[in-house]
C-alpha cells in the first residue's frame, strides 16, 4: 500500500526539527530523513520518546554501509525513514533505547560486519554454525562470529536446558528450542532458526519484480500474499507505480482471505495443542473449506500467484466468493462457538502465555499478538492505504496478552475480514496492473499479514533490477515475544499452546 | 549411507538416472508394501518448506482427507517411522538434522520427497541449499506441486506402497488441436 | 463433550472417497500446463522458458524440455501464451524416479510472420 | 579370650599404632606400618564385639585402686557388642584406605596418632563399666574427633564446623553428667552394672528426668533433629576417613548411649517416653532425608542421610520402650534388635559412601554433584562399590539396609499388639512416616548417584578424572560386608537373638527363625521372609535375561545408531538433569519446609534484549540455625557481657568466689 498523503505539519514536523534532520525527503511510501552517525543516537531518543514504533532496522552496502530505521508513526498515519551511514564498524547501541531492534542488530552484525558499540554479547540469528568467511553474505563478513552466548546452564545457577528439535512434532517446520528450566517451572527458552535460512534477501539481489515476487510468496507462505504484497508496494513506490484501484480491491480480498483461513489453522493448531480432537477436526474442516473458497476464488488454496507488481494477475470470481464464503466461516463460526463453550479447553487458555502490554511494546510485537496485549498496532488503520481508505477495518483488541485473549482477537478479526470482503467484492475488485516505469528508486511497502505488519523496502537500479531488498514478515517480529510468554510462569505442556496461538512460522523468521 | 550412489545419480542428471536403482527402489517398495502395505507409519521433516507444505499434510490427518482410514499414520518418533516425508529444497545447514532423521529409522523405509522445492524447483543448489531432496536422501518416491495438495500427498503415498501406480510417466503435457497464434503475440 | 458428540452427528461426513472415487475438489486445483502441439516454435519455446520462473522449462535445440517435477503450476506460461499452453489438469503427478517427470515437447518451425 | 580381652588387644594394637605414627614421623613406611596395627586392632574389635554378643556380659574388671573415682572399670556387655564389632569394621576398612589416600607427611602422622587414640577412646566408651570411666571416654573421644576435623585448619570453613561439633558434643556433655549423676545419686553407685541392678530404687520422676537428660545429651552426638546441625557442618570440613569414622560410628554411640539408658541402665521405661523418643525418631528421619534432597554438597548429602538413618534406628528403639512398657517383651526385644541390626548395616554402607566420596573428590577435584558426572565410565570400580552402598542405604533389596528396615517396619505394624489403640496408632503413624522416609530416601539416592556417575561430565576436571592409585580395597570390604550383612541375615539375627537374652532376658531364637533361613518377625502368626532366598530370587531374576540376552547377540546385518536427538548438532552437558533440578520438585511439594527462595537473572531483563547466560538460583532456608539456633548463640553472648563484671581480674576477689561457693555447699549439705 503507498501513503499518499503528504508530510503533515505538527507532531511529525516537531519531531524531524528535534532529530535535527536538514532535508526531508518525502515519496518511496515513507518520509525519508537522513540523519548523521553522530545525532543519530539523540534522535533515536526523541523519536522513541515520541512514541514512535521501532518497526524495523536494516542496513545496505553501497561504497559505505548504510543504517536505515523504519519508524512506524502510527499517530501520525505514516512511516519515517532515518537514513545514517556508518563511516567505522561500530554505531551507537541502538537496542539500548529501543530493544526491539536487538535481533535486527544481531543480523546486521551477521550480514554487514558493523555492530553496535559497547561490545555487548551479539547471538546468532541467521548464518549457520559452519558459515566460513566465504558464506554468501550481503555485505562483509563480520570481524569475528557472534558468540552464541543463548543461556548457557551456569554450574552456579540450578537450571539445566532442555534440548527440543529441530526435528520436533509431525507436519511443523524444523525449530530448535532451548528450554532452559529448573524442573518445573520455565526460566528461560531461545530459539535457533538458521535451520531454515534460504537467504532470500541475498537471492532476490539482481532479479526483476516478477521473479521477486514468485519468491517473496515463498518466503512465507502462510502469508504469501501479504508478503508479496508488501514487496509489490515497495517496488511500486520505488518506481512511482500507480496500481488501478480495482486491482487494489483484488488485493485486498485476498489479504482478508488469507487472514481468515490463517486464523482458522491456528484454530485447530490450538485445538491439537490443547488435545481437543473433535475441536481440531471441526476448526479443520473450517480450515479446509475456506481453503478450497481459496482456489475457487483465485485459483490457488494459498492465493500464490495473485499479487503482481503493479497490480494483480489474477481476478477473484466473484460468484465463487459469494457461494463459497458464507458456507466456510459458517464453520469457523460454529467451531468457534462450540470451543467457547468448551470448559477444559478454554481453561488451558487462560491466563496461560501471558505478554504484558508493557513486552509487547518493549519488543514491538505486531498483529494479533501485540493487539491481545492491548497494543491497537494494525498497518491497515496506522498507515491506511487502498483499499483501505474507503473501508477502514474496526481493530479487535484485548487487555489479558494470554492465550485466551490472542484466540479472541483472532476471532473478531475473521468476523471483521468477512465484512470488509463484503465490502470490497461490492467496491468492483478487478484484475490488471499498472506498468512499471524505468529508472531506480527505493520505496518502503507493508502489509498486514494474518501475523501483523509485514513490512519490505527495496531499491531498484536503472533497468529495473533489485539490488537490495529487505523482507520483514511479521514473523521475525513475533517469535520476540514468544520466548517472553512461554516464560511467563509456564510449565512445559504449555508451550505447545502458546505457539500455536502465536501462529508464526519459522520460514518467515529465517526466510 | 546406502541410497548414497543412487542420491548422487539423481544429483548427476535427472534424466539419466541409473536403471538399476529404479529396480531397487521398486523391490524396497514392493517389500514395504508386503511389510507394511495397510499399517505405515510416516514421519515428516522440514528441510526449508516455506510452511504451505506442513500445512498441507497437516490437513492429512483432518476428516475431510483422513489418511488413517487408508492405514496411514503419523508418528513423531523416526524409531517408528517406515516412510519419511521431506518437503523443502534441504538447506546445507540442515543435512546433518535430516541424515540423523534418516538413519534414526529403521530399515525397510521409504523416502518421499514432497513440493516444487523438494524437486529442485524453487532454489538452485548454491551455497544456502542443495536444491534438491535427492542430493542427501534417496528418495523413493517425488510429489510436484507447490504445495502438492492433500489429494496429491495421497495418491503420492499410496504410489509409494504400490497401491496405486503412478501415471505421470504416462502423460505427455502435450494438448491436442491447433488455435492461431493472435497478431498481438508478435511483441510484449 | 456431549456438545461435541451431537455436533459430529449434525455434521455427518466429509471424508473424500478417494481413491475409490475421484474427489471434486481436485478440480479447483492449479495444474501444470499442457503444451498444444504444433503451435510451440523455438522463439516462443525461448520466451516460456524465460516466464518460467521455477526452471521447469528448457529448450534443447528443437525439443521443449518440461521437468513436471520443477513446475509449481503458477501459471505464467499460461498468460504468456494462452493460445498455445492450457492446464492439463493433472494432479496426480507422483513418481517414482525423477526420469518421469521429464517431458519433451516437440516444437515446430517458424509461425507466424 | 574373654570379649574384654580381645577389646583389650584391639587398643593395643591402636596404642602401638599411635606410637608408630608418631615415631614414624610421617614416612610412608611408617604409615603403612600404623595402618596395619590399627587394622589388626580393628580386626581384634570385631573379634571382642562377636564374642561379647555371643556369650553375654562379662564381668566387671577394675584397673588400679576400687575405691578411687579415677580408677578404670571395663566391662564387655552384649549391648555394646554390636558396636564394637562396627568400630572394629569400620577401623579395618579405613586402616585399609588411609594409606592411598593420604599423602605422607608429619602432619599424616600426626592425625593418624589422634585417630587411633579417638579409636581407643571409642573402644572405651563402649567397655566402660562405670560412670568416671565412661565420662572420661565420652569426653575424650570428643575432643579427638574435633581434632580429626581440624586436620586441614588453613581451608575455610574448616574452623567453623569443627566448632559447631566441639560446642553441641560439649552442650549433649553436660546433659549427659547430670543423667548420670542423677543415677549415681540415687542408686548410691559409680559402677553402670549396679546402677542397673538397683535401678527400681529410683523414683519415676528422677528416672524420666534421667532418661530425658541422656536421651537430649546423646542425642546432640546422635544427630536428633533438631540437635543434629553439627553433622552436615562437620562432615563436609573432615578429610574423607575423618567423615566416614564420625558417621559410621561416633553418631552410633549417641545411638549406644541412648539404648545404654533405655534398655540396661533404666530397663523398666513407662509409655510416654519411649513415645517421645519414637517421635523424635521419625521426625528425625523425615527431615534429614528432606533436607539431603536438596544437598548438592555429596558430604553434606551424606551427612543428612546418616541423619535420616539415626532417626530410623531411634524410631525402633522408642517402639521397643512402648512394647516393653505394654509388657509386649518379645516384640521390644525383637525392636531393639531390628535397631541394632541397622547401626550396623548403617555404619557399613555409610562408611562406605564416604570413603567413596573422597575418591570421588581426589579423582574429580570436587563433591559438587552439578559439577561431576559419567564418573561411571572414569572410575569404574568407584561406581560398582558405590552401588552396593547405594543399593544399601536406599533400603533396597538383596542388599543390606532393606533386611533391617524389613524388620523394622514389622515391629511397628505390630502396633496394635500394646492393645491401646492410641498407641497403635500413633506406632503405625511412626510407620507411616518411616515409609515417607523410605520412599524419598530412594528418589534422594537415584539423584545422589545418577548425577555424579550417570550422563556426561559437567566440568573439564570431571570428565579427566582417573582412579589410578585411588584406594579400592577398603570400601571393597565395606561392601563386601554389605552383602553378607543381608545374604548371611541368618546368622545374623542368631547371634542378635542370643545378644537379645543377655539384654532383654527374652530367648527371640523360636521366633525369629523357624528354619530354612526365614524370618518372622517376633511372631510367628504375622508375616515372614526369608532375605537370603530372597537374594538368591533377585539375582536370578537380573541374571537369566542378561544370559539369553548375551545368547541372542545382535546379530550382524543389524546396525547400530546414535540415540534419536531430534537432529540437533550435540548434546551438550547443560543438557542433562542437575542435582537441584531433579529435586525440585520436592521443594514444591514441601516448600513449607524449605522456603525455597529463587532468583533469576536473565539476558532478557536487560532491556537491550536477550543476550548473555540465565542465571538460576534457588536456595532452601536454614530454619533450624535461622529461628533456634540464632536466637541461643545471641541469648548467650548477652550472658557472657552480663556476667563480664565477674572478672575482674582481683585474686583477692576470685578467693571470695570461692569462700562463697564453699559455704553455698556446705549450707545444701546441711539441709
Amino acid at each position: 500500500m503507498t501513503a499518499l498523503q503528504p508530510v503533515p505539519a505538527g507532531t511529525l514536523a516537531s519531531l524531524l526539527t528535534a532529530i535535527g534532520s536538514a532535508s526531508v525527503r518525502d515519496g518511496g511510501g515513507a518520509v525519508t530523513v537522513p540523519v548523521p552517525a553522530a545525532r543519530l543516537e539523540t534522535a533515536v531518543h526523541h523519536l522513541a520518546g515520541a512514541g514512535a514504533r521501532l518497526a524495523d532496522l536494516f542496513a545496505t552496502d553501497g561504497d559505505q554501509v548504510t543504517l536505515r530505521l523504519v519508524w512506524g508513526l502510527d499517530t501520525e498515519r505514516q512511516y519515517l525513514i532515518t537514513e545514517t551511514a556508518i563511516d567505522d564498524l561500530e554505531y551507537p547501541p541502538l537496542s539500548d533505547i529501543a530493544p526491539a531492534a536487538f535481533a535486527e542488530e544481531c543480523e546486521i552484525y551477521e550480514q554487514f560486519g558493523v555492530r553496535p558499540a559497547g561490545g555487548k554479547p551479539l547471538n546468532r540469528v541467521a548464518l549457520p554454525p559452519h558459515a566460513g568467511p566465504d558464506f554468501p553474505r550481503l555485505g562483509h563478513q563480520p570481524a569475528q562470529p557472534p558468540a552464541e552466548v543463548h543461556a548457557p546452564h551456569t554450574v552456579a545457577g540450578q537450571a539445566f536446558e532442555f534440548p527440543f528439535g529441530p526435528v520436533r512434532q509431525v507436519g511443523v517446520e524444523s525449530l530448535y528450542y532451548g528450554l532452559v528450566t529448573s524442573g518445573e517451572e520455565i526460566v528461560d527458552l531461545y530459539l535457533f532458526t538458521w535451520h531454515k535460512h534460504r537467504g532470500l534477501e541475498w537471492r532476490l539481489r539482481g532479479h526483476r519484480p516478477a521473479e521477486a515476487l514468485f519468491l517473496a510468496e515463498r518466503a512465507e507462505g502462510l502469508s504469501a500474499t501479504a508478503v508479496a504484497w508488501s514487496v509489490a508496494a515497495a517496488v511500486e513506490s520505488a518506481l512511482g507505480a500507480e496500481p488501478p484501484p480495482a486491482a487494489l480491491l483484488t488485493r485486498g480480498i485476498a489479504l482478508e482471505l488469507e487472514r481468515l483461513y490463517n486464523h482458522a489453522a491456528a484454530m485447530a493448531a490450538l485445538c491439537q495443542s490443547t488435545g481437543l480432537s473433535v475441536g481440531q477436526a471441526a476448526a479443520e474442516i473450517a480450515l479446509e473449506r475456506l481453503l478450497r473458497v481459496n482456489a475457487a476464488v483465485f485459483g490457488h488454496r494459498y492465493l500464490f500467484g495473485v499479487v503482481e507488481a503493479g497490480g494483480v494477475r489474477r481476478g477473484p470470481d466473484l460468484a465463487a466468493l459469494q457461494v463459497g464464503l458464507p458456507g466456510g466461516y459458517g464453520e469457523l463460526r460454529r467451531a468457534a462457538d462450540a470451543l467457547l463453550a468448551t470448559n477444559s479447553f478454554m481453561d488451558r487458555l487462560e491466563a496461560t502465555g501471558i505478554v504484558t502490554t508493557e513486552q509487547a511494546r518493549r519488543l514491538g510485537l505486531v498483529g494479533p499478538v501485540a493487539r491481545a496485549s492491548g497494543v491497537a498496532v494494525d498497518s491497515r488503520v496506522d498507515q491506511p492505504a487502498a483499499p483501505y481508505f474507503g473501508h477502514p477495518p474496526a481493530i479487535a483488541v484485548r487487555g489479558t496478552g494470554d492465550v485466551l485473549a490472542r484466540f479472541q482477537v483472532m476471532l473478531d478479526e475473521a468476523a471483521e475480514s468477512v465484512r470488509l470482503i463484503g465490502d470490497l467484492a461490492a467496491a468492483g475488485p478487478g484484475t490488471g496492473a499498472a506498468p512499471l516505469p524505468g529508472g531506480g528508486g527505493a520505496g518502503l511497502g507493508w502489509a498486514e499479514s494474518p501475523r501483523g505488519e509485514a513490512l519490505a523496502w527495496v531499491s531498484l537500479d536503472a533497468d529495473g533490477r533489485i539490488t537490495r531488498a529487505r523482507l520483514r514478515p511479521a514473523s521475525v517480529r513475533n517469535w520476540r515475544g514468544f520466548d517472553d510468554a512461554a516464560r511467563s510462569q509456564n510449565v512445559f505442556t504449555d508451550i505447545p499452546i502458546i505457539e500455536a496461538s502465536f501462529w508464526l512460522t519459522v520460514a518467515g523468521t529465517a526466510r | 549411507m546406502s541410497g548414497g550412489s543412487r542420491a548422487r545419480a539423481v544429483a548427476a542428471s535427472p534424466a539419466a538416472r541409473a536403471p538399476e536403482g529404479d529396480v531397487l527402489a521398486a523391490r524396497l517398495r514392493q517389500r514395504v508394501a508386503s511389510q507394511f502395505g495397510r499399517s505405515l507409519h510416516i514421519r515428516t521433516l522440514d528441510t526449508g518448506s516455506c510452511a504451505v507444505c506442513e500445512q498441507e499434510i497437516r490437513l492429512l490427518a483432518a476428516p475431510h482427507y483422513d489418511l488413517h482410514r487408508l492405514g496411514f499414520f503419523f508418528t513423531p518418533a523416526p524409531r517408528h517411522a517406515d516412510l519419511l516425508l521431506v518437503t523443502g529444497p534441504m538447506i546445507r545447514a540442515f543435512d546433518v538434522a535430516a541424515r540423523k532423521t534418516y538413519e534414526a529409522m529403521p530399515g525397510p523405509k521409504l523416502v518421499v520427497a514432497t513440493g516444487a522445492c523438494a524437486l529442485g524447483g524453487v532454489y538452485p543448489a548454491d551455497a544456502f541449499v542443495y536444491g534438491a531432496v535427492g542430493e542427501i536422501l534417496p528418495v523413493d518416491v517425488w510429489i510436484p506441486g507447490c504445495p502438492p495438495s492433500p489429494l496429491a500427498l495421497l495418491q503420492g503415498l499410496l504410489v509409494a506402497v504400490d497401491r496405486l501406480a503412478e501415471k505421470v510417466s504416462g502423460l505427455t503435457f502435450t494438448a491436442g488441436g491447433d488455435a492461431e497464434p493472435p497478431a498481438r503475440e508478435a511483441e510484449r | 463433550m456431549p456438545l461435541w458428540f451431537a455436533r459430529g452427528l449434525r455434521r455427518g461426513i466429509v471424508t473424500t472417497r478417494y481413491p475409490a472415487r475421484p474427489d471434486r475438489s481436485a478440480a479447483g486445483l492449479p495444474t501444470p500446463p499442457a503444451f498444444r502441439a504444433g503451435v510451440i516454435d523455438r522463439r516462443l519455446a525461448d520466451r516460456l522458458v524465460a516466464v518460467c520462473p521455477s526452471r521447469a522449462l528448457h529448450r534443447d535445440g528443437g525439443v521443449l524440455v518440461f521437468d513436471v517435477g520443477r513446475c509449481t503450476a503458477c501459471g505464467r506460461c499460461q498468460e504468456a501464451a494462452p493460445w498455445a499452453v492450457t492446464p492439463s489438469g493433472e494432479f496426480e503427478l507422483a513418481g517414482t524416479s525423477p526420469a518421469q517427470f521429464v517431458k519433451q515437447i516437440g516444437l515446430v518451425q517458424e509461425v507466424g510472420q | 579370650m574373654s570379649a574384654l580381652g580381645w577389646l583389650a588387644v584391639a587398643a593395643g594394637g591402636w596404642g602401638l599404632a599411635v606410637l608408630a605414627a608418631l615415631a614414624g614421623g610421617g614416612r610412608a613406611g611408617a604409615i603403612r606400618l600404623c595402618c596395619a596395627l590399627s587394622g589388626l586392632g580393628g580386626a581384634a574389635a570385631m573379634a571382642g564385639g562377636v564374642s561379647a554378643l555371643l556369650w553375654g556380659n562379662g564381668p566387671v574388671v577394675t584397673v588400679g585402686p576400687a575405691e578411687v573415682a579415677g580408677s578404670l572399670q571395663l566391662q564387655a556387655t552384649s549391648l555394646a557388642g554390636v558396636f564394637a564389632a562396627l568400630l572394629g569394621l569400620v577401623a579395618v576398612a579405613i586402616a585399609a584406605y588411609i594409606p592411598r589416600y593420604h599423602e605422607p607427611g608429619p602432619g599424616t602422622a600426626l592425625y593418624l596418632a589422634v585417630y587411633n587414640l579417638a579409636l581407643v577412646a571409642s573402644v572405651a566408651v563402649l567397655a566402660a563399666g562405670g560412670v568416671v570411666t565412661f565420662l572420661v571416654a565420652w569426653e575424650s573421644m570428643a575432643l579427638l574427633c574435633y581434632l580429626l576435623i581440624l586436620r586441614h585448619p588453613s581451608r575455610d570453613a574448616v574452623a567453623g564446623g569443627a566448632f559447631w561439633f566441639l560446642a553441641l558434643s560439649e552442650t549433649g556433655f553436660v546433659l549427659i553428667i547430670a543423667a548420670f549423676v542423677i543415677l549415681a545419686t540415687k542408686t548410691h553407685s559409680m559402677e553402670l552394672s549396679v546402677i542397673a541392678a538397683r535401678a527400681h530404687l529410683v523414683s519415676p520422676a528422677w528416672r524420666d528426668t534421667a532418661f530425658l537428660l541422656a536421651l537430649a545429651g546423646f542425642g546432640f552426638k546422635a544427630g536428633l533433629v533438631p540437635l543434629h546441625v553439627w553433622l552436615p557442618e562437620a562432615h563436609p570440613v573432615a578429610p574423607a576417613d575423618g567423615s566416614a569414622f564420625l558417621s559410621g560410628l561416633i553418631v552410633k554411640l549417641g545411638a549406644y548411649g541412648i539404648a545404654l539408658f533405655a534398655f540396661r541402665l533404666l530397663p523398666a521405661q513407662p509409655a510416654w517416653t519411649g513415645l517421645v523418643t519414637m517421635a523424635a525418631g521419625a521426625l528425625t528421619a523425615a527431615i534429614g532425608i528432606l533436607y539431603a534432597m536438596n544437598e548438592r554438597d555429596l558430604k553434606r548429602f551424606l551427612a543428612y542421610s546418616t541423619i535420616e538413618n539415626i532417626g530410623i534406628i531411634v524410631t525402633a528403639f522408642g517402639a521397643a520402650m512402648i512394647f516393653g512398657a505394654y509388657q509386649q517383651r518379645a516384640l521390644a526385644a525383637f525392636l531393639l534388635l531390628a535397631g541394632l541390626y541397622h547401626v550396623a548395616n548403617h555404619g557399613t554402607y555409610k562408611t562406605l559412601l564416604f570413603l567413596e566420596t573422597g575418591v570421588i573428590e581426589h579423582a574429580a577435584g570436587t563433591r559438587d554433584m552439578d559439577r561431576l558426572g559419567g564418573l561411571i565410565h572414569r572410575l569404574p570400580r568407584t561406581a560398582v562399590i558405590s552401588l552396593a552402598g547405594t543399593l544399601g542405604i536406599a533400603a533396597l533389596p538383596p542388599l543390606n539396609g532393606f533386611v533391617s528396615e524389613w524388620l523394622i517396619f514389622q515391629g511397628l505394624f505390630q502396633g496394635f499388639r500394646t492393645g491401646s489403640h492410641l498407641l497403635g496408632i500413633l506406632i503405625v503413624t511412626a510407620a507411616a512416616t518411616l515409609g515417607l522416609t523410605g520412599g524419598l530416601a530412594i528418589y534422594a539416592f537415584v539423584r545422589g548417584y545418577g548425577i555424579p556417575f550417570l550422563g556426561m561430565p559437567r566440568t573439564r576436571p570431571a570428565a579427566a578424572a582417573t582412579e589410578r592409585g585411588q584406594p579400592v580395597t577398603g570400601p571393597a570390604l565395606l561392601a563386601v560386608a554389605c552383602v553378607a550383612l543381608a545374604v548371611g541375615a541368618p546368622v545374623v539375627l542368631l547371634v542378635l537373638s542370643r545378644a537379645m537374652r543377655t539384654v532383654t532376658g527374652v530367648g527371640l531364637r523360636p521366633v525369629l527363625l523357624p528354619g530354612n533361613l526365614t524370618v518372622l518377625p517376633a511372631h510367628t502368626d504375622f508375616s515372614a521372609f526369608s532375605p537370603t532366598w530372597l537374594a538368591v530370587f533377585l539375582v536370578a531374576v537380573t541374571a537369566v535375561p542378561l544370559l539369553i540376552y548375551l545368547a541372542g547377540r545382535p546379530r550382524a546385518d543389524s546396525v547400530t545408531v546414535p540415540v534419536w536427538d531430534g537432529g540437533m548438532v550435540a548434546f551438550k552437558p547443560r543438557m542433562q538433569y542437575s542435582a537441584m533440578t531433579f529435586s525440585a520438585p520436592t521443594r514444591v511439594t514441601f516448600d513449607a519446609l524449605y522456603r525455597p527462595s529463587v532468583s533469576v537473572r536473565r539476558a532478557s531483563d536487560d532491556p537491550a534484549g536477550r543476550s548473555g547466560p540465565v542465571h538460576y538460583e534457588s536456595a532452601v532456608a536454614p530454619l533450624f540455625l535461622r529461628y533456634l539456633y540464632r536466637p541461643v548463640i545471641r541469648a548467650v553472648e548477652w550472658l557472657a557481657d552480663v556476667v563480664r563484671p565477674l572478672q575482674s581480674g582481683d585474686v583477692s576477689l576470685y578467693l571470695f568466689y570461692v569462700f562463697l561457693m564453699i559455704l553455698l555447699a556446705y549450707l545444701v549439705g546441711a539441709l
